[in-house]
Protein backbone atom coordinates (compact mmCIF):
# COMPACT_ATOMS: atom_id res chain seq x y z
CA UNK A 1 0.00 0.00 0.00
CA UNK A 2 1.50 3.28 -0.91
CA UNK A 3 2.24 5.51 1.92
CA UNK A 4 -0.03 8.03 3.26
CA UNK A 5 1.63 11.72 4.42
CA UNK A 6 0.41 14.10 5.99
CA UNK A 7 1.89 17.63 6.70
CA UNK A 8 0.86 19.70 9.64
CA UNK A 9 0.67 23.44 9.09
CA UNK A 10 0.91 25.37 12.74
CA UNK A 11 2.83 28.90 11.33
CA UNK A 12 1.03 31.71 10.03
CA UNK A 13 1.41 33.61 6.59
CA UNK A 14 3.92 35.93 6.40
CA UNK A 15 6.23 34.10 8.08
CA UNK A 16 9.20 34.38 5.08
CA UNK A 17 10.40 32.29 2.87
CA UNK A 18 9.16 29.39 4.88
CA UNK A 19 5.42 29.46 3.54
CA UNK A 20 6.61 28.79 0.01
CA UNK A 21 9.23 26.08 0.77
CA UNK A 22 6.58 24.72 3.26
CA UNK A 23 4.34 24.29 -0.20
CA UNK A 24 6.89 23.38 -2.02
CA UNK A 25 7.66 20.06 -0.06
CA UNK A 26 4.00 19.38 -0.13
CA UNK A 27 3.86 19.97 -3.38
CA UNK A 28 7.17 17.45 -4.24
CA UNK A 29 4.80 14.53 -2.52
CA UNK A 30 1.43 15.66 -4.23
CA UNK A 31 3.90 15.36 -7.44
CA UNK A 32 4.57 11.49 -7.42
CA UNK A 33 0.67 10.99 -7.00
CA UNK A 34 0.89 10.11 -3.26
CA UNK A 35 -1.81 10.14 -0.83
CA UNK A 36 -1.16 13.85 0.26
CA UNK A 37 -3.23 15.09 3.21
CA UNK A 38 -2.54 18.69 4.75
CA UNK A 39 -3.70 19.52 8.14
CA UNK A 40 -3.91 23.31 9.15
CA UNK A 41 -3.95 23.87 13.27
CA UNK A 42 -3.52 26.97 15.06
CA UNK A 43 -2.32 29.96 13.77
CA UNK A 44 -1.66 27.69 11.04
CA UNK A 45 -5.73 28.35 9.58
CA UNK A 46 -4.58 32.34 9.17
CA UNK A 47 -3.62 31.23 5.82
CA UNK A 48 -7.12 30.05 4.97
CA UNK A 49 -8.52 33.72 5.92
CA UNK A 50 -10.34 35.32 2.78
CA UNK A 51 -9.43 38.80 1.45
CA UNK A 52 -5.57 38.65 2.21
CA UNK A 53 -3.93 41.62 0.51
CA UNK A 54 -0.37 41.66 1.72
CA UNK A 55 0.44 44.12 -1.32
CA UNK A 56 0.63 47.59 0.27
CA UNK A 57 2.84 45.76 3.24
CA UNK A 58 5.34 45.00 0.45
CA UNK A 59 4.75 41.29 0.88
CA UNK A 60 3.93 39.04 -2.00
CA UNK A 61 0.14 36.82 -2.34
CA UNK A 62 0.65 33.86 -0.79
CA UNK A 63 -3.11 32.58 -0.86
CA UNK A 64 -2.76 31.98 -4.77
CA UNK A 65 -0.10 29.38 -4.31
CA UNK A 66 -2.12 27.63 -2.09
CA UNK A 67 -4.59 26.88 -3.91
CA UNK A 68 -2.53 25.21 -5.84
CA UNK A 69 -3.33 22.24 -3.20
CA UNK A 70 -6.20 21.57 -5.44
CA UNK A 71 -4.75 21.99 -8.98
CA UNK A 72 -2.35 18.51 -7.75
CA UNK A 73 -4.69 16.50 -6.10
CA UNK A 74 -4.07 17.08 -2.43
CA UNK A 75 -6.65 14.46 -0.70
CA UNK A 76 -8.07 16.23 1.71
CA UNK A 77 -7.36 19.92 3.19
CA UNK A 78 -8.23 19.58 7.02
CA UNK A 79 -8.70 22.07 9.29
CA UNK A 80 -9.25 21.81 13.53
CA UNK A 81 -12.49 23.57 14.36
CA UNK A 82 -11.64 24.25 17.75
CA UNK A 83 -8.76 26.37 15.68
CA UNK A 84 -10.81 27.82 13.65
CA UNK A 85 -13.35 28.43 16.42
CA UNK A 86 -11.16 30.02 18.87
CA UNK A 87 -9.89 32.87 15.68
CA UNK A 88 -13.73 33.23 15.87
CA UNK A 89 -12.93 31.89 11.51
CA UNK A 90 -15.52 30.23 10.04
CA UNK A 91 -14.78 27.18 7.58
CA UNK A 92 -17.61 28.64 5.22
CA UNK A 93 -15.69 31.85 4.31
CA UNK A 94 -12.34 30.03 4.23
CA UNK A 95 -10.25 30.37 0.40
CA UNK A 96 -10.39 26.31 -0.26
CA UNK A 97 -12.79 23.73 0.56
CA UNK A 98 -11.81 21.55 4.13
CA UNK A 99 -12.61 19.22 6.00
CA UNK A 100 -13.54 19.94 9.84
CA UNK A 101 -11.91 17.75 12.20
CA UNK A 102 -13.08 17.81 16.05
CA UNK A 103 -10.01 18.41 18.17
CA UNK A 104 -10.50 15.22 19.76
CA UNK A 105 -10.29 12.93 16.75
CA UNK A 106 -6.78 14.79 15.44
CA UNK A 107 -4.88 12.14 16.96
CA UNK A 108 -6.74 9.16 15.43
CA UNK A 109 -6.69 10.98 11.92
CA UNK A 110 -2.74 11.75 12.08
CA UNK A 111 -2.23 8.27 13.25
CA UNK A 112 -3.99 7.41 10.07
CA UNK A 113 -1.00 8.53 8.02
CA UNK A 114 2.78 6.67 7.91
CA UNK A 115 4.29 9.86 7.16
CA UNK A 116 4.12 13.11 9.14
CA UNK A 117 5.64 16.12 8.50
CA UNK A 118 5.86 19.48 10.33
CA UNK A 119 5.61 22.59 8.32
CA UNK A 120 5.81 24.89 11.08
CA UNK B 1 15.91 0.66 10.86
CA UNK B 2 16.17 2.90 7.93
CA UNK B 3 15.81 6.74 9.16
CA UNK B 4 15.32 9.48 7.11
CA UNK B 5 16.59 12.80 8.48
CA UNK B 6 15.73 16.81 7.77
CA UNK B 7 17.31 19.12 9.29
CA UNK B 8 15.55 22.72 9.24
CA UNK B 9 17.44 25.19 11.28
CA UNK B 10 21.18 26.95 11.13
CA UNK B 11 23.35 26.11 13.87
CA UNK B 12 23.83 29.61 14.43
CA UNK B 13 20.22 30.18 15.00
CA UNK B 14 19.09 27.26 16.88
CA UNK B 15 20.06 24.34 18.95
CA UNK B 16 17.97 22.09 16.28
CA UNK B 17 21.11 20.77 13.95
CA UNK B 18 23.11 20.28 16.86
CA UNK B 19 20.47 18.05 18.26
CA UNK B 20 19.80 16.37 14.73
CA UNK B 21 23.71 15.35 14.57
CA UNK B 22 23.84 14.17 17.78
CA UNK B 23 20.92 11.80 16.97
CA UNK B 24 22.08 10.68 13.91
CA UNK B 25 25.30 9.80 15.31
CA UNK B 26 23.34 7.41 17.99
CA UNK B 27 21.56 6.24 15.42
CA UNK B 28 24.44 4.88 13.79
CA UNK B 29 25.72 3.69 16.87
CA UNK B 30 22.71 1.54 17.90
CA UNK B 31 23.17 -0.19 14.08
CA UNK B 32 20.53 2.17 12.71
CA UNK B 33 20.74 2.92 8.47
CA UNK B 34 20.79 7.22 7.48
CA UNK B 35 19.43 6.69 4.00
CA UNK B 36 19.18 10.64 3.81
CA UNK B 37 20.23 13.97 5.62
CA UNK B 38 18.13 16.56 4.00
CA UNK B 39 18.62 20.15 4.46
CA UNK B 40 15.69 22.57 4.14
CA UNK B 41 14.41 25.72 5.20
CA UNK B 42 17.47 27.82 6.92
CA UNK B 43 18.70 24.26 7.68
CA UNK B 44 21.24 24.68 4.07
CA UNK B 45 23.21 26.99 6.13
CA UNK B 46 24.80 24.07 7.89
CA UNK B 47 26.99 23.17 4.60
CA UNK B 48 28.39 26.88 5.21
CA UNK B 49 31.96 26.83 5.64
CA UNK B 50 32.64 29.89 8.40
CA UNK B 51 35.37 32.31 7.49
CA UNK B 52 37.31 31.94 10.78
CA UNK B 53 38.11 29.19 12.83
CA UNK B 54 37.79 29.28 16.57
CA UNK B 55 34.61 28.78 17.40
CA UNK B 56 32.74 25.36 17.80
CA UNK B 57 31.88 24.93 14.22
CA UNK B 58 28.73 22.49 13.43
CA UNK B 59 30.03 21.81 9.69
CA UNK B 60 33.29 20.67 10.41
CA UNK B 61 31.34 17.88 12.67
CA UNK B 62 29.10 17.31 9.62
CA UNK B 63 31.89 16.51 7.42
CA UNK B 64 33.77 14.36 9.93
CA UNK B 65 30.39 12.74 10.47
CA UNK B 66 29.53 11.86 6.21
CA UNK B 67 33.06 11.06 5.83
CA UNK B 68 33.15 8.57 8.83
CA UNK B 69 29.96 6.77 7.68
CA UNK B 70 29.65 7.46 3.87
CA UNK B 71 26.07 9.53 4.50
CA UNK B 72 24.39 11.32 1.96
CA UNK B 73 23.85 14.70 2.44
CA UNK B 74 21.82 17.10 0.34
CA UNK B 75 20.25 20.39 0.52
CA UNK B 76 17.43 21.64 -1.51
CA UNK B 77 18.56 23.31 -4.29
CA UNK B 78 15.91 26.31 -4.37
CA UNK B 79 16.39 26.73 -0.42
CA UNK B 80 19.90 27.22 -1.33
CA UNK B 81 19.44 29.28 -3.92
CA UNK B 82 17.39 31.19 -1.75
CA UNK B 83 19.84 31.22 0.95
CA UNK B 84 23.04 32.22 -1.86
CA UNK B 85 24.32 28.65 -1.58
CA UNK B 86 24.16 28.03 -5.04
CA UNK B 87 24.03 29.79 -8.03
CA UNK B 88 21.02 30.07 -10.40
CA UNK B 89 23.50 29.24 -13.35
CA UNK B 90 24.93 25.54 -13.10
CA UNK B 91 25.44 23.28 -10.51
CA UNK B 92 27.97 24.73 -8.64
CA UNK B 93 28.86 22.94 -5.43
CA UNK B 94 32.19 24.85 -4.63
CA UNK B 95 30.85 27.07 -2.16
CA UNK B 96 29.95 24.35 0.07
CA UNK B 97 31.50 22.26 2.73
CA UNK B 98 32.76 19.17 1.70
CA UNK B 99 30.28 16.18 2.03
CA UNK B 100 27.06 17.93 1.32
CA UNK B 101 25.74 18.24 -1.87
CA UNK B 102 22.85 19.79 -4.03
CA UNK B 103 19.57 17.38 -4.50
CA UNK B 104 16.09 18.23 -4.97
CA UNK B 105 12.92 17.59 -2.70
CA UNK B 106 12.33 14.93 -5.21
CA UNK B 107 15.09 13.14 -3.27
CA UNK B 108 13.67 13.74 -0.39
CA UNK B 109 10.25 12.19 -1.22
CA UNK B 110 12.36 9.16 -3.00
CA UNK B 111 13.82 8.30 0.21
CA UNK B 112 11.11 9.04 2.43
CA UNK B 113 8.93 5.95 0.82
CA UNK B 114 12.33 3.65 1.36
CA UNK B 115 12.68 4.57 5.11
CA UNK B 116 10.91 3.49 8.20
CA UNK B 117 11.12 6.30 10.16
CA UNK B 118 11.22 10.36 9.33
CA UNK B 119 12.83 12.71 11.88
CA UNK B 120 12.72 16.77 11.32
CA UNK B 121 14.92 18.64 13.59
CA UNK B 122 13.63 22.42 14.15
CA UNK B 123 10.37 23.09 12.40
CA UNK C 1 14.30 44.13 -25.20
CA UNK C 2 16.58 43.80 -22.21
CA UNK C 3 17.49 40.89 -21.03
CA UNK C 4 19.03 40.03 -17.23
CA UNK C 5 22.12 37.98 -17.02
CA UNK C 6 20.21 34.77 -17.78
CA UNK C 7 18.87 35.77 -20.77
CA UNK C 8 15.40 36.33 -18.75
CA UNK C 9 13.18 39.45 -19.83
CA UNK C 10 14.17 41.75 -17.38
CA UNK C 11 11.01 43.55 -17.33
CA UNK C 12 8.19 41.08 -17.29
CA UNK C 13 5.47 44.11 -17.05
CA UNK C 14 6.80 44.87 -20.86
CA UNK C 15 6.09 41.23 -22.38
CA UNK C 16 4.10 41.19 -25.74
CA UNK C 17 3.44 38.42 -28.70
CA UNK C 18 6.19 39.98 -30.50
CA UNK C 19 8.74 39.89 -27.82
CA UNK C 20 8.22 36.40 -27.19
CA UNK C 21 9.02 35.76 -30.85
CA UNK C 22 12.34 37.78 -30.20
CA UNK C 23 13.05 35.87 -26.73
CA UNK C 24 12.32 32.60 -28.50
CA UNK C 25 14.74 33.54 -30.80
CA UNK C 26 17.31 33.97 -28.61
CA UNK C 27 17.46 30.18 -28.10
CA UNK C 28 17.11 29.21 -31.17
CA UNK C 29 13.61 28.30 -31.22
CA UNK C 30 10.49 29.05 -33.91
CA UNK C 31 6.75 29.83 -32.25
CA UNK C 32 4.68 27.11 -33.54
CA UNK C 33 1.24 27.08 -32.77
CA UNK C 34 1.82 23.82 -30.26
CA UNK C 35 4.72 25.88 -28.74
CA UNK C 36 1.96 28.69 -28.29
CA UNK C 37 -0.11 26.79 -26.67
CA UNK C 38 2.33 26.15 -23.33
CA UNK C 39 3.13 29.31 -23.57
CA UNK C 40 -0.27 30.88 -23.25
CA UNK C 41 -0.83 28.04 -20.68
CA UNK C 42 2.17 28.86 -18.15
CA UNK C 43 1.18 32.85 -18.40
CA UNK C 44 -2.04 31.59 -17.17
CA UNK C 45 -1.05 29.56 -14.58
CA UNK C 46 1.03 32.53 -13.15
CA UNK C 47 -1.59 35.11 -13.14
CA UNK C 48 -3.64 32.88 -11.15
CA UNK C 49 -1.83 30.78 -8.31
CA UNK C 50 1.79 34.03 -8.93
CA UNK C 51 3.81 31.12 -8.65
CA UNK C 52 5.72 29.12 -10.97
CA UNK C 53 5.53 25.21 -10.91
CA UNK C 54 8.80 22.73 -10.66
CA UNK C 55 9.88 21.17 -13.37
CA UNK C 56 7.70 17.68 -12.52
CA UNK C 57 4.48 19.77 -11.09
CA UNK C 58 4.55 21.17 -14.88
CA UNK C 59 4.09 18.27 -16.79
CA UNK C 60 1.50 17.22 -14.48
CA UNK C 61 -0.52 20.30 -14.89
CA UNK C 62 0.19 20.49 -18.69
CA UNK C 63 -1.58 17.07 -18.04
CA UNK C 64 -4.74 18.20 -16.29
CA UNK C 65 -4.92 21.03 -18.18
CA UNK C 66 -4.34 19.88 -21.81
CA UNK C 67 -4.10 15.83 -21.58
CA UNK C 68 -2.33 12.87 -21.28
CA UNK C 69 -0.27 13.62 -25.07
CA UNK C 70 0.59 16.96 -24.27
CA UNK C 71 1.15 16.61 -20.41
CA UNK C 72 4.46 14.82 -20.85
CA UNK C 73 8.23 15.22 -21.24
CA UNK C 74 8.74 13.61 -24.26
CA UNK C 75 6.16 16.05 -25.83
CA UNK C 76 7.59 19.15 -23.96
CA UNK C 77 11.22 18.49 -24.48
CA UNK C 78 10.29 18.45 -28.14
CA UNK C 79 8.95 21.74 -28.16
CA UNK C 80 11.57 23.43 -25.36
CA UNK C 81 14.64 20.89 -25.86
CA UNK C 82 17.03 23.21 -23.49
CA UNK C 83 14.61 22.53 -20.56
CA UNK C 84 11.01 23.10 -20.78
CA UNK C 85 10.00 24.78 -17.85
CA UNK C 86 12.74 27.14 -17.90
CA UNK C 87 12.00 27.83 -21.62
CA UNK C 88 8.49 28.23 -21.71
CA UNK C 89 9.51 30.67 -19.11
CA UNK C 90 11.89 32.36 -21.02
CA UNK C 91 9.65 32.70 -23.66
CA UNK C 92 6.65 34.26 -21.70
CA UNK C 93 8.25 36.58 -20.10
CA UNK C 94 8.54 35.15 -16.92
CA UNK C 95 10.98 34.86 -13.65
CA UNK C 96 13.10 32.35 -13.71
CA UNK C 97 11.37 29.60 -11.72
CA UNK C 98 13.30 28.89 -8.49
CA UNK C 99 15.37 25.06 -8.39
CA UNK C 100 16.04 25.48 -12.01
CA UNK C 101 19.52 25.24 -12.95
CA UNK D 1 -0.10 4.72 14.32
CA UNK D 2 1.36 6.06 17.25
CA UNK D 3 3.30 9.85 17.46
CA UNK D 4 6.36 11.21 18.62
CA UNK D 5 6.24 14.79 19.49
CA UNK D 6 9.35 16.65 20.08
CA UNK D 7 8.82 19.90 21.45
CA UNK D 8 11.96 22.03 21.85
CA UNK D 9 10.81 25.48 22.77
CA UNK D 10 10.08 26.96 26.64
CA UNK D 11 6.58 26.95 27.72
CA UNK D 12 7.53 30.94 29.29
CA UNK D 13 8.37 31.73 25.69
CA UNK D 14 5.58 29.35 23.21
CA UNK D 15 2.17 27.78 24.13
CA UNK D 16 3.80 24.81 22.15
CA UNK D 17 4.00 22.48 24.86
CA UNK D 18 -0.31 22.91 25.77
CA UNK D 19 -0.76 22.85 21.98
CA UNK D 20 0.97 19.64 21.52
CA UNK D 21 -0.18 17.62 24.46
CA UNK D 22 -4.16 18.87 23.36
CA UNK D 23 -3.40 16.89 20.46
CA UNK D 24 -1.43 13.88 21.89
CA UNK D 25 -3.17 10.48 21.57
CA UNK D 26 -3.47 7.93 23.77
CA UNK D 27 0.01 5.81 23.36
CA UNK D 28 2.00 8.82 21.90
CA UNK D 29 4.90 10.08 23.55
CA UNK D 30 5.95 13.57 24.12
CA UNK D 31 9.74 14.18 24.24
CA UNK D 32 10.70 17.46 25.53
CA UNK D 33 14.36 18.39 24.31
CA UNK D 34 16.43 22.13 23.73
CA UNK D 35 14.28 24.95 25.94
CA UNK D 36 11.16 21.97 25.73
CA UNK D 37 13.16 20.96 28.95
CA UNK D 38 11.96 23.50 30.77
CA UNK D 39 8.25 22.25 30.65
CA UNK D 40 9.50 18.77 32.86
CA UNK D 41 9.47 21.82 35.72
CA UNK D 42 7.32 21.17 38.71
CA UNK D 43 5.74 23.99 40.72
CA UNK D 44 4.78 26.16 37.65
CA UNK D 45 1.74 27.17 35.92
CA UNK D 46 1.90 24.77 33.31
CA UNK D 47 2.90 21.48 35.55
CA UNK D 48 -0.49 20.60 36.24
CA UNK D 49 -1.47 19.90 33.09
CA UNK D 50 1.73 18.09 32.43
CA UNK D 51 1.51 16.02 34.80
CA UNK D 52 -2.23 14.99 34.17
CA UNK D 53 -1.11 14.47 30.63
CA UNK D 54 1.55 11.92 31.93
CA UNK D 55 -1.42 9.33 32.93
CA UNK D 56 -1.57 8.45 29.20
CA UNK D 57 1.27 9.92 27.12
CA UNK D 58 4.40 8.91 28.10
CA UNK D 59 6.34 12.25 28.77
CA UNK D 60 10.60 11.90 28.48
CA UNK D 61 13.09 14.47 29.09
CA UNK D 62 16.41 14.41 27.20
CA UNK D 63 19.02 14.39 30.20
CA UNK D 64 21.87 16.32 28.43
CA UNK D 65 19.87 19.03 28.06
CA UNK D 66 18.47 19.37 30.85
CA UNK D 67 21.92 18.96 32.47
CA UNK D 68 23.57 21.73 29.68
CA UNK D 69 20.92 23.96 31.48
CA UNK D 70 21.13 22.87 35.07
CA UNK D 71 18.26 21.83 36.14
CA UNK D 72 18.50 18.75 38.57
CA UNK D 73 16.27 15.97 38.80
CA UNK D 74 14.85 17.03 42.40
CA UNK D 75 12.73 20.17 40.85
CA UNK D 76 11.28 17.71 37.90
CA UNK D 77 7.64 16.72 37.42
CA UNK D 78 7.97 12.60 39.10
CA UNK D 79 6.30 10.96 36.52
CA UNK D 80 8.55 11.90 33.69
CA UNK D 81 11.47 9.60 32.91
CA UNK D 82 14.82 11.27 31.32
CA UNK D 83 16.83 9.56 28.40
CA UNK D 84 19.82 10.15 26.53
CA UNK D 85 20.26 10.45 22.93
CA UNK D 86 20.29 6.19 22.63
CA UNK D 87 16.69 6.58 24.53
CA UNK D 88 15.51 9.30 21.96
CA UNK D 89 16.52 6.54 18.87
CA UNK D 90 14.52 3.71 21.01
CA UNK D 91 11.39 6.64 20.93
CA UNK D 92 11.82 6.73 16.99
CA UNK D 93 11.84 3.06 16.71
CA UNK D 94 8.77 2.27 19.16
CA UNK D 95 6.98 5.20 17.37
CA UNK D 96 6.45 5.24 13.70
CA UNK D 97 5.18 9.32 13.21
CA UNK D 98 6.88 11.92 14.57
CA UNK D 99 5.74 15.67 15.05
CA UNK D 100 7.75 18.81 15.87
CA UNK D 101 6.04 21.75 17.80
CA UNK D 102 7.94 25.26 17.99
Amino acid sequence: MPKRFVFVVRQPPYSGARNAEMLDQILAAAAFDLAVDVLFLDDGVWHLQSGQSPQNAGLRRFAPMLQTLELYDVREIAVEAESLEERALAAEKLILPVRCLARIDIPDWIAGHEIAVSCG
Amino acid sequence: MKFVIQINASPREAQAANTGYQFIKAALANGHDILLVFFYYDGVCNAQVPAFAGEDDLSAHWCALARAHALDFVLCVSAAQRRGLASCEGADDRRLAPGFRIGGLGQWVDACLKADRILAFGV
Amino acid sequence: MQLDRQGFLADPSSWNEELAERLADTIGIRLTEEHWEIVRFIRDYYRRYEYLPNARLFVKAIQKSLGADKGSSRYLHKLFPGGPLKQVCLVAGLPKPPGCL
Amino acid sequence: MSVLHLVNTSPFETVALIRCLERAGEGDAVLLLENGVYGALSGCGFSAKVAAAAGSLDIVVLEPDLEARGLDRARLLQSLRLVGYSGFVELAVRHPLSLSWT
